[in-house]
């Protein structure tokens, strides 16, 4: 498969049928999430990078024998390993028994179960927001920390010189794709919405933060791609793209702080308002909305950076590299 | 306030690093991160006063109890590593500013420190908790934050370092993650203590033979033991010389953390040393590591591989303590995590002062170096002493503990491998030292200026502390045994 | 009642397969990209609406059925739109489509590449 | 025996193949859908650790009495960011090592490498 187009297609077919995967499973979140992010943004990165990269894969394999050795022992140590592992799906499994059931018949709506119940429907977001809430916020700055991490690798500084050329080139792509640019301008704002309603309904069916601000992003996506970057860099600035994925994490970690204050542990959400449920209800929805604003901004800086890489390349195809004197190369002119 | 101490630990560092984005000037962020570190210095010592007086502290996050929630539980092997981690931080932190400016191009400055808060938080965040599953979360921030740090080299190889870096870094956190789910699967528990008390009645399964082998390989990936090091030389060599610093101090320690931990604490000793002929395969690949990386590091050109593959050799003086596998071989590994991150941390500062005077770090590039800067190379003539084990400096003391457990075990020709794995590392400080001081600079480069200020405070800080925790040993000495007897349950 | 809808909606549905079926027929029998896409697009674009219908018969309380509308509307938009967007992207590349009236016997390897037919016979480009 | 540990024999073999693509493939971005591949099956062995027969999918409604194990999906929700992330920072740093050594390709960048020092 010399084809790097056909590799990211076929890698995307992949995440979209471990999504269906997931579903058969019970998973529906969790669906979800690899159907938005696995099928939908992995995919569309790679091809962007293979647009920057060249599509044509030119190496041979060459060293096929240690990687087979190597991968066959694991293969034999890990199917060792199954031999006694509970059946599929069997309900006496030790991990069904010992820490589940509690999450399942603590969560219900109403019954009265222990005192530090938590009343959300979706027990997955009931379990993601407040029983590992903490695992969530780690979660949360993963994700700014890759934004960074693009951000520090691929940012280009902008020069408006080049800012002319660039626009030159979005306005000749206007008029190629005029029937996509009306279905897009139809299509953006339901998307936004259906961004809106998987954020806030995160508690009663499968959705919250992640889905919704990859959703979300993909709407900024489109816009981005069918009017060109120049015009989607005036919609949404970058310095403020940059606050809002660092304020997205604020929030969460500010909701932390205030339950210290009311002194109880960090993330207890109880101490947010006088009634335990009302309180669980409040944290689950204000830290979902800072998990919702991180990720739409750092999706969108990735996206961005790599497309702003892309325009850059094809604007000035030379690409210098200055040999420094102390006899190592330094990077490309950024 | 003290109560919210082990939490605040980590969540200090984590919220200032969005918040230094919000700052954005350069200058300030550099303030702001400074104070964020000594911060989290300070936290760590009062939680360390408070662990030796009161004994393991447990922080239940959330509000839930320790199984359903999430759990800090931080005992004196955890207030011993966050006490280093964050020291090592602050003081590296000093140089950060005066040193990224000729290495890292403008506009990048504020990114490097937002990263540089993030793996110092990631870090704090392994050490702390007392959740398997948060173990990888941390673990993947402090991960991901190290990739970009090095990809920020001014060199392009740092490009190509950080990528095999990622992808090795990468198999061995999901090779943590699939350990982590076969010890879900079989007891049904995240939580480390509740693991430990659930793991002991499945031990006999091979599914969790197999989680404890997938676990162990994973950390000695991330640990760069000797098969599994190919990343290391070069992604310390060709990063900026804060980010080796800062790495090369603390994150191979963190993995040798979590391989006691899980090992010690979790498996239980006898599980973890004969299911798995654990000691022999550790003690065999220890040794090898010393004496294939010490010989690697003598024919480097550059002194950043070349130190870089010394910390190689000393993981594999760790892993030889820890395969010791009594009080005292533990005590040993204790107290060299301690010393080695003062020594490499003082030794990769002063590598990275000759970086900023003569933008170079080639071996050739150090000669006559003496003259022109006497006290940066003084400080590595006494980092290349305790790295030896001279006595009277750090290093003679954890090799002096390590010799101890090996004879106490019957071991004598383990303790004669290990001198003369130091008398290799004489060989490769040595010819730091010749060209320093016994060879003529070279013609075509301009003699140089002393290193500024800013670098000789933190070197000369991490030099006397080399030295001082040599002669007064009562502060690590004491927490290193309380360390070891409470992990192997022998009460203190 | 309900016995109607279930074989309406069984109805619906194995005409939805039938039609994907055909769909991916299309693919492998037709020689020319552009045929071969066209062929895809009609034929998923009915078969999921027609899937939908079916699902719709299958269970007719209130909010399912809302929402497999939406999906219904969605899906009768968006991939007519991409699949012009995919046919442009290969004009613009300069695919010209495959005009011949006879279909060749065999299949020659060793053809020039897709972007410059040129010959009358048109031989279908071999490396799509 | 066969059918209740098939789920796990599927699992081991996808994860076989993603591992075998990052060791042999000399391709920066192969290496990278090898990364993927050998994630998204480490995914599904959690999940198909927490599917309870005839239980249906953790969303409490009245009626029903028999759910999935709802942690190893919180689990997962965590590690596929964690996987995105991973892919995009080593898409990115794919794009600057074909800007600064010219390809993607292993071998040449080993070689460019090696005749510089």
């Amino acid at each position: 498969m010399k084809d790097l187009l056909a590799v990211a297609m076929l890698s995307g077919i992949y995440g979209l049928l471990s999504a269906s995967f997931f579903v058969t499973m019970d998973a529906v979140d969790v669906a979800f999430t690899e159907a938005s992010v696995g099928a939908g943004i992995s995919t569309l990165l790679m091809l962007t990078t293979i647009a920057i990269v060249g599509r044509f894969e030119r190496s041979q394999r060459h060293k096929p024998s240690l990687a087979l050795a190597v991968t066959f022992f694991t293969g034999v140590l890990l199917i060792y390993g199954t031999l006694d592992m509970p059946y599929f799906g069997s309900p006496n499994a030790p991990a069904n028994q010992h820490v589940a059931p509690q999450y399942l018949n603590d969560t219900v709506l109403g019954q009265d179960k222990s005192v530090n119940q938590v009343g959300v429907p979706n027990v997955v977001t009931a379990v993601l927001a407040s029983y590992r809430g903490f695992d969530t916020f780690g979660e949360v700055a993963v994700i700014f920390t890759a934004g960074i991490g693009v951000l520090a690798l691929l940012a280009v500084v902008r020069r408006p010189e080049e800012d002319a050329k660039i626009a030159a080139i979005n306005e000749s792509m206007h008029q190629k794709n005029l029937i996509l640019r009306i279905v897009i301008k139809v299509l953006i704002p339901f998307i936004l919405l259906f961004a809106l309603y998987v954020q806030f309904h995160g508690d009663y069916g499968p959705g919250g933060g992640f889905q919704a601000g990859v959703i979300f992003a993909a709407a900024f996506i489109l816009y981005a791609m069918l009017f060109g970057l120049s015009t989607a860099r005036r919609v949404i600035n970058q310095t403020l793209i940059q606050i809002l994925a660092a304020i997205g994490v604020l929030i969460y970690g500010s909701v932390g702080l205030v339950s210290i204050l009311n002194g109880r542990n960090f993330l207890d959400y109880n101490a947010l308002s006088s009634d335990s449920i009302a309180g669980q209800h409040l944290g689950i929805l204000v830290i979902e909305l800072g998990v919702g604003i991180t990720v739409t901004s750092v999706m969108v800086i990735i996206f961005f950076n790599f497309a702003g890489r892309l325009e850059n390349r094809e604007a000035n195809e030379s690409v210098t590299r200055n040999i420094s004197s102390d006899g190592h190369v330094t990077k490309e002119k950024l | 306030m003290l109560v919210h101490l082990p939490i605040l630990q980590v969540i200090v560092p984590l919220m200032a690093a969005p918040a230094c984005l919000i700052l954005g000037r350069p200058r300030l962020v550099w303030l702001f991160s400074l104070i964020t570190s000594g911060i989290a210095f300070l936290i760590s010592v009062s939680l360390l006063r408070q662990v030796m007086s009161a004994g393991t502290i447990s922080y239940v996050l959330g509000g839930w109890s320790a199984p359903w929630g999430i759990e800090y539980r931080i005992d004196e092997l955890n207030a011993y590593l966050l006490l280093i981690i964050s020291a090592i931080s602050t003081v590296v932190l000093l140089a950060a500013q005066t040193s990224i400016k000729k290495e890292i191009p403008k506009d990048r400055h504020t990114l490097f420190y937002v990263l540089y808060l993030l793996s110092l938080a990631g870090m704090l965040g392994i050490v702390a908790t007392g959740d398997a599953f948060n173990v990888f979360v941390f673990l993947e921030i402090s991960s991901l934050s190290a990739y970009s740090l090095i990809s920020l080299g001014k060199d392009r190889r740092s490009l190509w370092a950080s990528y095999q870096y990622l992808i090795m870094g990468t198999i061995g956190a999901t090779f943590i993650l699939i350990g982590i789910g076969l010890m879900y699967q079989m007891t049904g528990t995240l939580n480390m203590e509740d693991l430990a008390v659930r793991l002991p009645e499945v031990t006999h399964t091979r599914t969790v033979f197999v989680a404890f082998a997938f676990f162990i390989v994973g950390v000695c990936l991330k640990l760069a033991l000797f098969p599994l090091h190919m990343w290391l030389p070069n992604a310390y060599a060709y990063a900026p010389s804060i980010v080796t610093a800062f790495f090369a101090a603390t994150s191979t320690k963190v993995a040798i953390y979590l391989l006691i931990r899980f090992t010690f604490s979790i498996f239980g000793i006898s599980f973890s040393f004969t299911t798995l002929p654990l000691q022999t395969i550790f003690l065999t690949l220890g040794l090898l590591g010393i004496f294939v990386a010490s010989i690697a590091a003598i024919y480097q050109k550059n002194v950043k591989h070349l130190l870089a593959y010394s910390s190689v050799a000393q993981v594999g003086y760790m892993i030889v303590g820890y395969s010791i596998s009594t009080t005292t071989g533990l005590m040993a590994t204790l107290l060299h995590l301690f010393n080695h991150a003062l020594m490499k941390g003082a030794l990769f500062l002063a590598v990275g002062a000759v970086m900023y005077r003569v933008g170079s770090t080639q071996l050739r590039d150090f000669q006559g170096l003496g003259h022109q800067m006497p006290i940066t190379m003084a400080a590595i003539v006494v980092g290349g002493l305790s790295l030896i084990g001279v006595p009277l400096t750090v290093g003679f003391i954890s090799k002096w503990y390590l010799l101890l457990a090996a004879i106490e075990n019957g071991w004598w020709p383990i303790a004669i491998l290990i001198l003369l794995g130091s008398l290799l590392a004489i060989v490769y400080v040595w010819r730091i030292v010749e060209a320093a001081y016994f060879k003529e600079p070279l013609i075509d480069r301009e003699p140089v200026k002393e290193a500024p200020l800013t670098f000789l405070l933190p070197v000369w800080v991490l030099v006397t502390a080399n030295i001082y925790f040599g002669v007064d040993t009562r502060l690590s000495v004491q927490v290193a045994q309380a360390a070891s007897q409470s992990l192997f349950g022998v009460s203190p | 009642m309900d016995t109607a809808l279930s074989i309406g909606s069984a109805i619906c549905l194995l005409l939805g397969s039938f039609l994907c079926l055909t769909g991916g027929i299309g693919i492998l029998r037709f020689p020319d990209f552009y045929t071969r896409m066209h062929a895809v697009s009609v034929s998923e674009t009915s078969a999921a609406g027609m899937i939908l219908i079916g699902l719709m018969l299958q269970s007719p309380d209130g909010i399912v059925v809302i929402k497999l509308v939406m999906i219904l509307l969605m899906v009768l938009f968006i991939s007519p739109a991409s699949s012009h967007a995919l046919a442009q992207s290969a004009m613009r590349h300069g695919l010209k489509p495959w005009l011949s009236t006879t279909v060749p016997a065999i299949k020659n390897k060793h053809n020039e590449t897709a972007s410059d037919i040129t010959s009358d016979k048109g031989v279908p480009p071999s490396n799509l | 025996m066969i059918l209740g540990l098939y789920n796990y024999w599927v699992v081991v073999v996808l994860m076989m193949i993603g591992f075998y693509i990052v060791i042999a493939q000399g391709n920066l971005i192969k290496k990278i859908v090898g990364l993927n591949i050998f994630q998204t099956s480490v995914f599904i062995f959690y999940i198909s650790m927490a599917k309870v027969d005839d239980g249906t999918a953790p969303i409490l409604a009245d009626g029903i009495s028999l759910y999935s194990n709802p942690l190893p999906h919180v689990l997962i929700l965590t590690a596929i960011v964690v996987g995105i992330a991973t892919t995009a920072v080593g898409l990115a740093l794919a794009v600057r090592i074909k800007g600064a050594y010219g390809s993607i390709e292993e071998g040449e960048i080993q070689a460019r490498d090696n005749q510089e020092c």
